[in-house]
């Protein structure tokens, strides 16, 4: 579904990323997996266009991304869920819901979309009418895979979406995860919480100073003992 | 994008040479050995134009007036139609000062030195005046000051700059007067409001208008300043009628003019007499702003196009009303007194001009200040002479005149002249009907 | 008691049509986070069209407001487009130098119109320029009334666009967070010069609620561009509630400083609160009112 | 042509040439020039001191004329009140505008970017409105004219501009090769990362603004005693100073120490070259070719040099790491 090939990417003159390649298949949860500064964020922005890579290929569907600007990705299908939640805080959490499903495929089925959010987070039904700035941090993280949601994407990228939140919490994050996975939404999962993402994904590579040094089924790399020395602690 | 970023450096270096270029293309021949402290005047070459330097504002907020007073230079210089003098063309040199007075005393410096005029005109706004003034005194160059009507300007003893059309600010009011002892005053009138706009001219108006009701024991019972640029005179007018004067005398720029009597209308602020001091009161303006709010209205004025005032210069016979309809038909725009000033200027700069060549002498700047000192010239702003003279607050002006000044009032939305009696073209109305009962 | 009804009156009645020319002004200034003092300016050339359609045609200036509005819509956007957009995010020593940019831009518009309609003062007057009503002592101005409740529908439909429609929202969500919106699909170019565009049109309306009231001079425009930072600190940026809320605010304080203070002083109650609201009230009423 | 260079490159030979130059030629020229030299040295001042502050600290002030206006009237009260020289205007002037700058800067420094530029204006604004209207005590919208020291001469005016031209560029040279110039730009790159590291960043901006205010306060003494005449509407003016002095120094290069001197030469030549070459349409002119600059070179032309050169030598490839 989604290839990325050999891309090198640039912030000015400072290198970030290094012929990093992998890809995302229908159906599947990838995990991009790393510390902090190891270009996971990177490597996101460039897929929405944010960035442009210098060298190689991002296609998705077999449509070249890389010159496309950065607001056509979600009329092709790919929702960002971006870090730090990007919420737009002085709207209401309705309105920041109703931002996602701009494209005409998902505003066609907006209520439903709607619907379906609230189902699965009923705390935002509560919310609607209160300015996304004041939720608090949990409930701003559902918010922002709620919106990723009424995209109806056909790939979601998900930038640390538990970070900052307390530990019953992220394992219901991860849940709602693999629930929306098993409704049909591909997802590209970036990750500092290595344990649990390794057990939500399908496949995962890890990023470690904008190269990939990594890769394989998430079962392998809980085996493996650099992940398990660097990222778990054991 | 290469190229063009190529072509605007390009671009650039052009004009940046230009700029170094054609002011310094004519090399300035300086007196080689003179003493710095009192440089002699470089007389003109006999031969080649006789050059008029005009220095006025054209562009900025006060351009508007400078654009009035070239147009009616221009005019002036086609109606008399004097091309030549003593063989030598005249030529106008017109330089923009966007009413900066550093960029005024740039100008000047420019018209005195790299152009080497024989004679300046020009000066709109006071603050341009008074670095004109300085500059032409200091470079010795007659200057004739066009409007700028601040009164330390003449009270300086500048012997190079002349002031025969243009009036000092304290004495707009002059003709009002006699009208307010005569007439006023018998009338009912106690207790005044006074307000002015805020800029030099307004302030120094009513510095000369208090001390005149003091002394008729005619209480103030307003006094401000006001920003002509507002949108919205309610409120000052609020507070005016609040304070329930007899009569309102009131300083405005132009545009304010139309907007207070609109507006003093609306809020029926009634009393026995509205008295404009010349400004905005007596301008085409003020009727298309206030429509028939105007009525009744009286204005200080220092030219109108009724009186029949006129004259003949190089065996060309002019009125007030010829210089009107020349305007009117040549710029589609009624002209006011700054431009009547501006005719004046060139009629006051012609006829010394041609003094100096009928007396057979060289025209150059020494013989036109010679003979701009004995000018005694009929204008459209009336008898024009340069003078030295005392006022009664005080002042004392050098190589000034004093255009007659006479009340006018709108009367069925037209302007006719009510004070001196003598020259009157209608009766004045005072007091003047209420609002409602209008 | 007059002296006060009238004063407030008068306030209130000016102070909407700030709100207009402001609103396009907050609205710039919330999605492109520059100050664009070229909005005065482009006010000045919607007077100019209204006062040519009128001199030409005999198009009342309320008449007139749309066509100067659509022309103002596309001056503003090619503005936006060919000039602002090009430094709009180029990392320069100093960030102002696209403020600058702006006010070069204006400085320059003066003097094209100059150059076509002369430095003259002109005008719209008409018979209704001067009617008003009587009201328990208070007069009150027709145009005035006319201009205020047009201002209020214009500032009431731009906050139903806003909030309503999912163009209006995409202003806001650029303006609150241009990446994010991006995510969403959203073009923030398009979106900005769409912002730039309408908040121009904005001022071309406020130009012509003015003209039946005042006149109108190729440099008209200054104080009306101070008073729209004015609003837009007292307000908050990017809200059409705060602009509303700071116009009349701030028409209320003027009139009221003039009426009991001194004319003269009128402009510096204004810059007063501006300094005040800067320093005690970061954000303006935007944060008291909620938005 | 490499000899050239590496003198160049010398930090004392471009002064050294350009001081002789403005010191030995002005006596040569005619009064005219004399007249736009005594300006440009008046807006090299004004632009230097703009540039300490705005340029190098990164608060942006769009009311800088505050400091230029009182500087001016400094000199002028004097002679309003008691007859005293406007000539020890060029001491209480620029007193005058430290003494406003230090509550001014303690006010503002509070803010941050397009709000610290916004408040700059307001005051700007504030004290041209009270200037204009305080007649007993400020003189009001008549403005005062005062005496002039030298009469008609003009050098001693020139030598003093450039004198005082000389020391803000020194000062300013001095002040940014020292810990303060490190701040300052730390304080302009990154506030909150300034504050992180310790810096007390209102302090270090106030050490920025003391002398910007100075300087533009001298500038305005030396206006003052040159025109003889001043009113609020031109020092206080928005439009005609404060304004100017930033489209001079972003013209030139913010934040450089050449740019502010190249923008007032540039500004002064162009302002006047045009106008006295086009009439009454320079402004327009000045303006189109304001908005390209802004457009093309935001940096300004030494910010940009680099660009600029490029652009010249077409499309060969620029070598990085030096020839």
């Amino acid at each position: 579904m989604l290839k990325v090939n050999d891309i090198d990417v640039y912030y000015g003159d400072v290198q970030a990323l290094w012929d990093v390649s992998f890809e995302v298949n229908e159906g599947e949860i990838v995990a991009l997996l790393g510390s902090n500064g190891a270009g996971k964020t990177t490597t996101l922005n460039t897929i929405s266009g944010l960035l442009r890579p210098r060298k190689g290929h991002i296609e998705f569907l077999g449509q070249e991304l890389s010159k496309m600007p950065a607001h056509k990705m979600a009329s092709l299908g790919i929702a960002h869920v971006p870090e730090a939640r990007r919420l737009f805080p002085e709207m209401t959490v309705k309105e920041n819901l109703l931002m996602g499903s701009l494209m005409p495929e998902a505003k066609a089925r907006r209520e439903e979309s709607m619907e379906r959010v609230f189902t699965i987070f009923p705390v935002l039904k509560e919310r609607a009418w209160q300015a996304a700035g004041t939720l608090s941090g949990g409930e701003s993280q559902m918010l922002a895979v709620g919106r990723g949601i009424m995209a109806c994407p056909k790939l979601m990228m998900m930038d640390e979406p538990s970070l900052g939140l307390a530990p019953f919490l992220v394992d219901e994050v991860f849940k709602v995860i693999e629930q929306i996975n098993r409704e049909g939404i591909t997802i590209l999962l970036v990750e500092q919480n290595v344990a649990h993402a390794l057990k939500a994904c399908t496949r995962a590579y890890v990023l470690e100073v904008g190269r990939i040094t990594l890769q394989g089924t998430g079962e392998k790399l809980l085996r493996d003992e650099h992940v398990k020395e660097a990222y778990l602690g054991v | 994008m290469k190229k063009v970023k190529l072509g605007l450096v390009l671009g650039l270096a052009v004009v940046l040479v230009a700029a170094f270029a054609l002011p310094g293309c004519v090399p300035e021949a300086a007196p080689p050995v003179a003493p710095p402290v009192a440089p002699p005047v470089v007389p003109p070459p006999p031969a080649g134009p006789i050059k008029i330097g005009i220095n006025l504002s054209l562009t900025g907020p006060k351009a508007s007036f400078g654009v009035i007073d070239r147009n009616s230079l221009e005019i002036a210089r086609a109606k008399f139609g004097v091309t030549e003098i003593g063989g030598r063309p005249i030529a106008f040199i017109v330089e923009d000062n966007r009413g900066d007075p550093s960029i005024a005393k740039s100008a000047e410096e420019k018209l005195a030195t790299l152009d080497k005029v024989d004679l300046i005109i020009g000066g709109y706004s006071s603050a341009c005046g008074v670095t004109q003034a300085a500059a032409a005194n200091d470079l010795k160059v007659p200057h004739i000051l066009v409007n700028a009507s601040k009164d330390d300007i003449t009270m300086a003893n500048y012997e190079w700059v002349f002031s025969g059309a243009r009036v000092p600010a304290s004495h707009y009011a002059d003709a009002m007067w006699s009208f307010v002892d005569e007439v006023l005053i018998p009338g009912g009138v106690k207790k005044v409001a006074l307000f002015y706009e805020m800029t030099d001219w307004g302030t120094s108006s009513a510095k000369g208008l208090r001390p005149g009701f003091e002394k008729r024991g005619i209480e103030l019972v307003y006094d401000s300043p006001y920003d002509s640029t507002a949108t919205d005179f309610k409120p000052m007018l609020t507070a005016v009628k609040a304070a329930k004067p007899d009569m309102i005398v009131a300083v405005s720029y132009l545009m304010d003019a139309g907007l207070l009597a609109r507006q003093a209308a609306e809020l029926r602020v009634n009393v026995l007499c509205y008295m404009g001091q010349a400004g905005g009161y007596t301008m085409p303006e003020f009727l298309k702003l206030a429509g028939e709010n105007v009525n009744y209205t009286m204005s200080t004025a220092n030219w109108s196009r009724i009186p029949a005032w006129k004259g003949e210069i190089a065996g060309v016979k002019w009125t007030n009303q010829e210089y009107y309809d020349a305007y009117l038909e040549t710029y589609n725009a009624e002209p006011d007194y700054h431009g009547s000033q501006g005719f004046a200027a060139w009629q006051i700069a012609l006829d010394a001009l041609l003094r100096v060549d009928a007396a057979g002498k060289p025209i150059n700047r020494e013989n036109i200040k010679a003979a701009l000192e004995e000018t005694k010239l009929m204008t459209t702003m009336g008898l024009i002479e340069h003078k030295e003279w005392t006022d009664d607050m005080g002042h004392h002006y050098y190589n000034q005149g004093l255009p007659l000044t006479y009340i006018v009032q709108w009367l069925n939305m037209k302007q006719e002249i009510i004070w001196p009696l003598e020259g009157k073209t209608a009766d004045y109305v005072f007091p003047v009907p209420k609002y409602e009962e209008r | 008691m007059a002296l006060f009804g009238q004063t407030f009156v008068t306030g209130i009645l000016i102070g909407g049509i700030y709100a207009v020319i402001a609103v396009g002004m907050t609205l710039i200034m919330g999605v492109m986070k520059i100050i664009n003092l070229a909005h005065g300016a482009l006010m000045m050339v919607g007077m100019y069209v209204c006062l040519a359609l009128f001199k030409s045609f005999g198009l009342h200036p309320y008449l007139g407001m749309i066509p100067a509005m659509i022309i103002l819509f596309g001056i503003g956007w090619l503005l936006q487009k060919y000039s602002i957009e090009r430094v709009f995010g180029v990392e320069t020593i100093l960030p102002e130098s696209q403020v600058l940019l702006t006010l070069a831009l204006g400085l320059g518009i003066t003097e094209i119109i100059r150059l076509i309609f002369t430095s003259n003062y002109q005008c719209a007057y008409t018979p209704f320029s001067a009617r008003c009503f009587y009201l328990g002592g208070m007069s009150i101005s027709q145009p005035y009334l006319v201009g205020f409740i047009i201002a209020m529908a214009f500032v009431a439909a731009l906050h139903i666009l806003l909030t309503r429609t999912d163009l209006g929202r995409s202003v806001i969500a650029t303006a609150q967070d241009r990446d994010a919106a991006t995510y969403m699909g959203v073009d923030a170019k398009r979106i900005t010069n769409f912002t730039f565009a309408l908040g121009t049109a904005l001022a071309a309306a406020g130009g012509a609620m003015l003209l039946p009231i005042f006149y109108t001079y190729p440099d008209v425009w200054h104080p009306y561009l101070a008073k729209c930072f004015i609003i837009t600190i007292l307000g908050g940026m990017g809200s059409t509630v705060g602009a509303l809320s700071g116009g009349l605010l701030l028409g209320v304080a003027e009139t009221f400083g003039a009426t009991y203070w001194s004319p003269g002083y009128r402009d510096v109650v204004g810059l007063i609160i501006f300094v005040l609201v800067l320093l005690f009230l970061p954000g303006g009423l935007k944060k008291v009112i909620g938005r | 042509m490499a000899e050239i260079k590496t003198m160049a490159k010398k930090s004392w030979f471009l002064p050294a040439i350009l001081g002789i130059v403005a010191i030995a030629f002005p006596p040569f020229l005619g009064g005219y020039f004399q007249h736009l030299l005594i300006l440009m040295m008046m807006w090299i001042t004004m632009a230097t001191a703009w540039n300490l502050l705005g340029g190098y600290t990164g608060c942006v002030s769009f009311g800088h004329c505050v400091f230029f206006g009182l500087g001016a009237y400094g000199g002028g009260l004097l002679y309003l009140h008691w007859g005293i020289s406007p000539w020890w205007g060029m001491i209480a002037g620029p007193l005058l505008a430290i003494i406003a700058g230090i509550p001014i800067g303690l006010v503002t420094f509070r803010l941050r970017g397009p709000y610290f530029a916004l408040s700059m204006l307001a005051l700007g604004e504030t004290f041209r409105i009270v200037f204009t209207n305080w007649v007993s005590v400020l003189g009001g919208a008549c403005g005062i004219v005062s005496s002039r020291t030298f009469g008609v001469e003009k050098l001693p005016y020139y030598y003093i501009a450039l004198v005082i031209a000389a020391l803000s560029v020194y000062v300013v040279y001095r002040l940014m090769h020292s810990k303060y110039g490190y701040y300052f730009v730390s304080i302009r790159e990154d506030q909150d990362a300034a504050e992180g590291l310790g810096i007390p960043t209102t302090r270090y901006k106030m050490y920025a603004l003391i002398p910007s205010a100075l300087f533009t306060g001298l500038a305005g003494a030396v206006y003052m005693n040159y025109m003889a005449y001043i009113d609020p509407e031109v020092v206080f003016s928005l439009a005609g100073i404060s304004i100017m002095m930033i489209l001079a120094v972003m013209v030139g290069g913010a934040g450089t120490l050449g740019g502010p001197i190249l923008g007032a030469v540039i500004f002064v030549l162009l302002n006047e070259g045009i106008r006295a070459a086009v009439g009454p349409i320079s402004y327009l002119i000045f303006m189109v070719i304001a908005c390209l600059l802004i457009m093309f070179l935001p940096d300004g032309i030494i910010g940009d040099w680099a660009k600029i050169k490029r652009a010249f030598r077409g499309k060969k490839p620029v070598y990085v790491g030096g020839e």
